[in-house]
């Protein structure tokens, strides 16, 4: 029998640890798989997590683009955190992600073939619009009729997918584009385009801007007012009613800050790494966020190593792919243990276990 | 335009079949929902099933065979979100999701050597003398054997959350655990069971797909029905009989799409493809208008970890 | 003359430590049969621990007991019922969704089809006077009605021992009175009740054996008739216990005004707030007695600005401020602190420190344009703590983590710090053990002679007729007219109480 | 003997087993490890979204030692354009995509010549006068897929009419069999797809209508109703392609290839099919392979009735790679 008692106080070293340990289950689970599958455990486990790193032939390339990869899991679980923080549940990311880049491709776009420097930062106003406006939606709905949350963002998820499939093939279609679904090309507009900053590393301004994110809600989560209403309103809802907060305006806060976020995150990876709007533009950074949020336990820090840690299993994947000629199913189920190890062994760090040998003393006699 | 063209006959008969996996996975749901989890992985789940019960089925040539398998299969993967949430504690909705990760992965490893192959057929099952009433003898009596099964379990659940002890439990769990708890029920216990229960559901929608509404696998083959499944949950209000409503209003709207399309009625596809979510949305606006929490329905604990203290 | 008869419950050495704390210390008691067995302590003393391990809810870390002359270690609940033992929460276990009977059904062990159980209830109710209607909605229903939910769901199964956690402390004076009938009644059908409670008149009256805890240990077995209730008091708290002094202030200006206020409530189960009508000048406490239940929670809502209301229906200093928010409320001096200590007054999950900030943020200038001063808030804990005989080892510990009384006092503190011109407290020293209430209280007075208005809202009798100028009790949802304390008599108190209890 | 050329492919789906676009593609680089043994060394990613997760995926391959990388999918054409600026060693390979470059070569294939193929044969077999087309997304190539299908069919029947579903996915088996369902209640009797999964194809064998398969030969989901498919080849141009970068011939190109070289094929006749249609079949086949006949000859109107070609005139290229237009007698509108 394992007896729980919740810890007061979480241990910092537990709290750094136990990610280890659950990366640890993994590669072992995750290399039983590759053994099962017929390819060497520990080169597939060395392609995964050490090459994209460490390698020479792929780390130099590889690192920036980890943080690429990472800057819209980032961006928007951040973002999702604070809801989360709230009770507040936004899992629909995915569409307000579209929606941003939607939004700023419709704006960039409609500006053609104008040169002018504030059309960029005007794409990024407009694209983190395009991702509030399309979670304020839930958001109203939920104060004014109690409407869940929960659904009502899943389903706008599948509403933008088929607004971004009509865009695709109808009004962004780009008209030199031999008819291909597709807009216009935004890397080839300077005005729109989100440039690499540095030359061949692919960073570009969603990284910057994700990072500085990371800073500044770590700074106003623990220091501003704001970070104190979020927690209150999570912990205990009467509580903040009595304090004076308006639950709408939390409400209402939460998700313009999550949908904005991620109407942001879709805005630079529509005018950085992609470049075009699609009908298969968004690739599930909205979903995956919402695993980043909880393995980053909602925490700014924490966020940017999860994000990360998903990104080099992304990097990594493809490697063992092409290196291994391991399945992208295989990769898919490996992240799956990944999660569940993480998500699992949080237990350590909210509990003390203890191990209770004998149930009944009495019964001996 | 032929509007005369469009049989309501077929197009009912068709939005029960297309119904009927969503309704399965859904019915699962309401279960482990009552119990007072929430499982965002009823994708993953639906899929397991979806290839358990056709690599069984093709192996054993029996389709009953294999929608035992799928159950298996979909319960077996819930056991995972199970051990996790109920005695690791993890957050149900990052478990649910990444549950159903995990399961899309599997399900294809599984199914490599699947696709291209045939599932034994399944008989549709003519209700005697019922069958040959005209047009509703063909619109409802003339399925398979799983459409029936899914209503009869409509009515089984139903008449077990209402009328038996052990449902009385299961929604006493998930409306209070604390108190479920002091007067000496096993939390953690009921709700894995549940969890199991909902796994087995969702794994027979997705062998009904598989094997009976596609006959196929393919990779990927659910396309997101798991996510309907959970929205008509919330739709029905937890009250099984509204899960029907719920996922023939579903099934009916993409059938009736299909059908408009097909006479060549000039409607915008996207804006039609797009109807059956803007509907669920303006459900459930009209559910909660003007109604407390009690009516809703939701249960109590609803997503909460239960924490024993011994 | 007990000798004669065994013991129908024997434990010996019953120990049981949580993490830290020893909640039971080598417990050794004995039950006679057709006793009723009183078990007092002050807060946190292990009375509830040891029925849980009665009941089979908690293990005991050692000891052993003895139950019908037979060895008895009950698994989990089922078991302690199938042997025989049947427990009435402190902390009601029902199930606010489901009706009456499914309740009922859910506490019993035998399979019994819906419509049987239905008559028995209806038997059952008529035989010990437990009026219930079994196909009610739990959720709507009264606290004494619930409980009774709970009595007859351990008398369907004909207990040998019948445990009651704290069963009074939310009864009506009539209800209490039909309670005691029933229990007696059972007792002289040869059952045995183990009866925990802090009204220590009460045990005096219905008892006839006890045993008094304190920090888990067994402190004495006394004769409730040969004690006298100060000298139990004395023995749960291990000190004499100094009354409580009252000053009178001077100013009396009128400085909140309550004018035919009438509100629904906002929860689905809750009491609606009936044509009040109230006065309150400074440097007066009004006392407000009543039931759990009458709309307490309302009327504390509708004061912190929770709940909206009515134009003009509320004055504070002849301004309206029906449509204020708490904080706004704050800001002119009206200040509030609510009967839920975790989750409404306090946030569990925070430290005292951030607590602070719930309420005294603005008083206290401790956000500057946004950012938190986290040193000044500090600061202003500390003091508090000090201030108010806080025990915890640090400010920075979660809410949670405190012990009711101390977090109590915290919160008191929190408030009577920041000066207010007029101040609403609903329960004070609920769940409190004896010598901290009598520090809130005195605190409050202190307050009230330097001329602050405040409201006490109570269910202890006692502690308003102890405290207040003027008495008014809220029956229902509407009060009557207040009248001065000192010049209330028992009889006229308990009119007050029951005037609208009956509709 | 030492491996000389590695050579990269990138699926935007998972490549699955038996059908469908992503597998056909995979069929190519078999092919090409039989051609060449270990003279080549190939590998694969799959799964690969279009756009940044496309141009890092190639830039590894390229990094880690790839010469040639086959980029599959139309998405991927500007991540191909990328990465082929920064190693202008490796030589890409982009599929339906229309930007060149010194190391980029594009490739597709004329699918609308076998859906001439196809139109004919369901034009001469339908007892209905009514065709269920399963279309994806409204754009050129399926588009052109219709209206080739289209001509074909009205070409032998004058009766003909098509009914065409709109599903709006390249993949949704569920939706795909609702789709062809619908169609054969309101009386078609021959489906035609330009969607991917499989699932039409075995509702047709399940209702006893006929179906033409997709990408790859479907006749295992439709032993009856499959009357045959329009397969993609890739594998004869991949062989080739990577033979000249081998022996150092290699130059970008565009190739267009269809029924001549097989590269858009037709697979076997179903016995179903009479024998005069078979044959009258096949010799369409012959003579669009041969060039004796396109597909698109005038007198063609366009649907709202105004000339797109003169009696004799053939479609240029241009036209039919941006082809936004139903010709007459086509119902209904494309969406928008
Ligand atoms: N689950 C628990 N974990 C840790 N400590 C506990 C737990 N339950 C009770 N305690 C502690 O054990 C001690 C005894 O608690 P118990 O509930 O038995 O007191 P009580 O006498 O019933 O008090 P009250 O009069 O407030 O009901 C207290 O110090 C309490 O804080
Ligand atoms: N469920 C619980 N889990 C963990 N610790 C608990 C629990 N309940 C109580 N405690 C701990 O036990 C201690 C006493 O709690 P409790 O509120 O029962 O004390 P109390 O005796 O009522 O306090 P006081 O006499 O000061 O009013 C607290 O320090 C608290 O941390
Ligand atoms: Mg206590
Ligand atoms: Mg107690």
């Amino acid at each position: 029998m394992i007896k729980l008692t919740p810890r007061n106080n979480q241990s910092k070293i537990l709290i750094a640890i136990t990610p280890i340990i659950a990366v640890l289950f993994t590669m072992i689970f995750g290399g039983i798989l590759f053994w099962v599958l017929g390819k060497n455990p520990f080169e597939a486990i060395k392609l995964i997590f050490w090459d994209p790193l460490m390698s020479e032939t792929f780390s130099d390339y590889a690192r920036p683009q980890i943080l690429v990869k990472a800057s819209p899991l980032i961006l928007i679980a951040l973002g999702l955190s604070v809801g989360f923080k709230a009770n507040i549940w936004n899992i629909g990311a995915e569409g307000q992600f579209i929606m941003g880049a939607l939004i700023s491709a419709g704006i960039g776009l409609a500006l053609y073939p104008m040169e002018n420097r504030l059309i960029f930062p005007l794409m990024v106003v407009c694209g983190t619009l395009g991702g509030t406006l399309w979670a304020l939606i839930p958001a109203i709905l939920k104060s004014r009729f109690n409407t869940n949350e929960i659904l009502v963002s899943l389903m706008l998820v599948y509403i933008a997918e088929q607004a971004l499939a009509s865009a695709s093939i109808g009004i962004l279609r780009n008209p030199e584009g031999s008819g291909f679904p597709g807009s216009r090309n935004l890397n080839q507009y300077p005005s729109a385009s989100n440039p690499e900053l540095i030359a061949g590393s692919g960073v570009h301004w969603g990284v910057v801007f994700s990072i500085l994110t990371v800073w500044f809600f770590h700074y106003l989560l623990k220091n501003h007012k704001f970070g104190f209403q979020i927690k209150l309103f999570g912990d205990a809802p009467r509580a903040a009613s009595f304090a004076g907060l308006k639950s709408n305006y939390i409400i209402l806060l939460c998700f313009s800050i999550s949908g904005g976020l991620a109407g942001m995150a879709g805005m630079f990876e529509l005018t950085g790494p992609a470049g075009a709007i699609t009908i298969d533009f968004n690739v599930g950074y909205g979903f995956t966020a919402i695993i980043v949020a909880f393995l980053g336990r909602l925490n700014p820090i924490g966020i940017l190593f999860a994000g990360l840690l998903m990104a080099l299993t992304y990097v990594g994947g493809e490697i063992s792919q092409f290196m291994l000629g391991i399945p992208a199913a295989a990769i898919q189920v490996f992240q799956g243990m990944l999660l569940f190890f993480l998500l699992s062994i949080d237990l350590i760090v909210k509990f003390q276990l203890s191990f209770i040998r004998n149930k009944h003393i009495s019964r001996k006699e | 335009m032929d509007f005369a063209s469009i049989d309501p006959t077929t197009v009912i008969y068709n939005l029960m079949i297309a119904a009927t996996p969503i309704l399965f996975a859904a019915l699962g749901e309401l279960v482990v929902e009552k119990s007072g989890v929430l499982n965002l992985g009823v994708e993953g789940m639906m899929i397991m099933g979806a290839i358990c019960g056709f690599a069984i089925s093709v192996e054993t040539g029996s389709s009953y065979v294999g929608f035992i398998a799928a159950a298996l299969g979909g319960a077996i993967l819930s056991i995972i979100f199970a051990i996790m949430t109920q005695y690791f504690l993890a957050n149900q909705v990052a478990s649910g999701l990444a549950l159903t990760l995990f399961g899309l992965g599997l399900a294809a490893l599984l199914g490599h050597s699947y696709t291209g192959q045939v599932p034994p057929e399944v008989s549709k099952l003519s209700v005697p003398v019922l069958s040959s009433i005209p047009i509703f003898g063909k619109m409802f009596f003339n399925h398979d054997f799983f459409v029936y099964c899914s209503l009869a379990l409509v009515f089984f659940i139903w008449f077990f959350l209402a009328k038996t002890r052990l449902g009385l439990i299961v929604q006493a769990v998930g409306e209070n655990h604390d108190s479920a708890h002091a007067i000496g029920y096993n939390v953690t216990k009921i709700r894995f069971f549940s969890i199991l229960f909902g796994g087995a559901l969702a794994g027979l929608g997705g062998g009904y797909l598989s094997l009976i509404r596609v006959p196929q696998w393919t990779e990927g083959m659910t396309a997101g029905a798991g996510w309907i499944a959970l929205a008509i949950v919330v739709f029905s209000t937890w009250q099984p009989w509204r899960l029907i409503l719920g996922a023939y209003i579903f099934g009916g709207i993409t059938i009736l799409q299909l059908n408009l399309q097909a006479i060549g009625v000039n409607i915008d596809v996207a804006l039609l493809s797009m109807t059956p979510y803007v509907v669920t949305i303006v459900a459930l606006v009209l559910m909660s208008v003007n109604r407390s929490k009690k009516s809703i329905g939701a249960p109590g604990s609803l997503g909460k970890s239960f924490i024993k203290v011994l | 003359m007990e000798s004669t008869n065994p013991p129908v419950l024997q434990l010996s050495h019953i120990s049981k430590t949580y993490t830290n704390i020893m909640a039971n210390d080598n417990i050794s008691l004995k039950l006679n049969r057709g006793h009723i067995h009183a078990l007092l302590g002050e807060n946190g003393a292990g009375k509830s621990t040891l029925v849980k391990i009665i009941y089979g809810l908690v293990k005991p870390d050692n000891g052993k007991m003895i139950f019908n002359e037979k060895n008895y270690a009950p698994e989990n609940p089922q078991a302690a019922r199938l042997a025989g033992v049947g427990m009435v929460f402190q902390h009601f276990s029902l199930f606010d969704s489901l009706t009456v009977a499914q309740n009922i059904l859910l506490g019993l062990d035998k399979a019994y089809s819906y419509d049987s159980l239905v008559d028995q209830i209806v038997q059952m109710s008529k035989n010990y006077g437990l009026a219930l209607n079994p196909k009610m909605t739990v959720g709507d229903l009264s606290a004494g009605e619930r409980q009774r939910i709970e009595i007859v769901r351990c008398l369907l199964q004909n207990p040998k021992l019948l445990i009651m956690d704290e069963p009074t402390s939310v009864l009506t004076p009539t209800e209490i009175e039909q309670l005691f009938n029933t229990l007696k009644q059972l007792s002289l059908q040869g059952t045995s009740i183990l009866y925990i409670s802090h009204k220590l008149e009460e045990v005096r009256r219905l008892c006839n054996d006890g045993t008094i805890l304190r920090d888990g240990k067994v402190i004495k077995n006394f004769l409730p008739s040969e004690t006298t209730s100060s000298e139990i008091a004395e023995l749960m708290v291990g000190k004499k216990i100094k009354p409580t002094v009252k000053q009178n202030s001077h100013s009396k200006e009128k400085i909140l005004d309550i004018k035919n206020l009438s509100v629904k409530s906002q929860t689905p189960f809750g009491t609606n707030l009936k044509n009040i009508s109230l006065e309150i000048n400074q440097g007066e406490i009004l006392g407000i007695g009543g039931v759990a239940g009458s709309g307490q929670d309302e009327l504390l809502l509708v004061l912190t600005g929770e709940t909206k209301v009515e134009k003009n229906t509320i004055l504070y200093k002849g301004m309206d401020i029906g449509h204020l928010n708490p904080q706004e409320r704050r800001e002119l001096g009206l200040l509030t602190a609510p009967e839920e200590r975790l989750g409404h007054a306090a946030a569990p999950e925070m430290s005292l420190i951030e607590n602070c900030l719930i309420t005294a943020k603005k008083e206290k200038n401790l956000v500057e344009r946004g950012w938190i001063k986290f040193g000044k808030t500090a600061q202003f804990a500390n003091d508090i703590m000090k201030t108010f005989d806080v025990r915890a080892d640090n400010s920075a510990n979660l809410a949670k983590t405190l012990s009711g009384g101390n977090l109590q006092k915290f919160l008191i503190g929190r408030e009577l710090s920041q000066n207010p011109e007029a101040i609403v407290v609903n329960q004070p020293t609920w769940g409190v053990d004896a010598s901290a209430a009598q520090f809130i209280r005195q605190a409050l007075l202190d307050l009230v002679s330097r001329g602050t208005a405040a409201i006490i809202i109570s269910q202890d009798l006692d502690e308003i007729l102890e405290i207040s100028d003027r008495f008014t009790a809220l029956v229902n949802g509407s009060i009557s007219t207040p009248k001065v304390t000192s010049k209330l008599t028992v009889s006229e108190i308990g009119l007050m109480l029951s005037t609208h209890s009956t509709n | 003997q030492a491996t000389e050329l590695k050579v990269g492919f990138i699926y935007v789906n998972p490549v699955g087993e038996n059908t469908g676009w992503d597998y056909q593609h995979d069929q190519g680089r078999k092919a090409v490890e039989n051609a060449y043994g270990n003279k080549v060394e190939t590998s694969y990613v799959e799964a690969v979204p279009e756009g940044a997760d496309a141009e890092r995926v190639m830039t590894q391959m390229a990094l880690s030692g790839h010469d040639m990388i086959f980029a599959t999918s139309f998405g991927f054409m500007d991540p191909v354009m990328n990465v082929a600026a920064k190693f202008p060693n490796v030589k890409f390979e982009h599929a339906t995509g229309y930007k060149r470059a010194d190391n980029v070569a594009t490739y597709s294939a004329r699918f609308y010549e076998g859906r001439s193929v196809i139109g004919h044969i369901a034009g001469r077999m339908t007892k209905t006068n009514t065709i269920g087309y399963i279309a994806s997304y409204p754009i050129p190539e399926v588009i052109r897929g219709i209206n080739s299908a289209y001509l074909a069919a009205k070409a032998v029947n004058p009766n003909i009419k098509f009914k065409i579903v709109w599903v709006f996915t390249w993949f949704d088996p569920a939706k795909e069999a609702d789709a062809a369902s619908t169609l054969i209640d309101q009386g078609a009797d021959m489906i035609m797809q330009h969607t991917d999964s499989t699932a039409a194809m075995t509702i047709a064998e399940e209702r006893g209508v006929y179906a033409f398969g997709q990408a790859s030969d479907m006749k295992k989901f439709g032993p009856r109703a499959q009357l045959t498919s329009i397969i993609d080849d890739w594998a004869p141009y991949y062989v080739e392609r990577v033979g000249k970068a081998l022996d150092g011939t290699w130059k970008s190109e565009d190739t267009w290839d269809g029924l001549a070289p097989g590269m858009a094929a037709i697979s076997d006749f179903s016995n179903e099919i009479p024998e005069t249609v078979r044959k009258e079949a096949q010799d369409l086949h012959d003579a669009i392979a041969s060039g004796t006949v396109h597909s698109f000859t005038g007198p063609i109107n366009k649907q709202d009735g105004s000339t797109w070609l003169a009696a004799g005139e053939t479609a240029d290229d241009g036209t039919l790679l941006g082809m936004n237009f139903y010709v007459e007698g086509i119902d209904g509108d494309i969406p928008q």
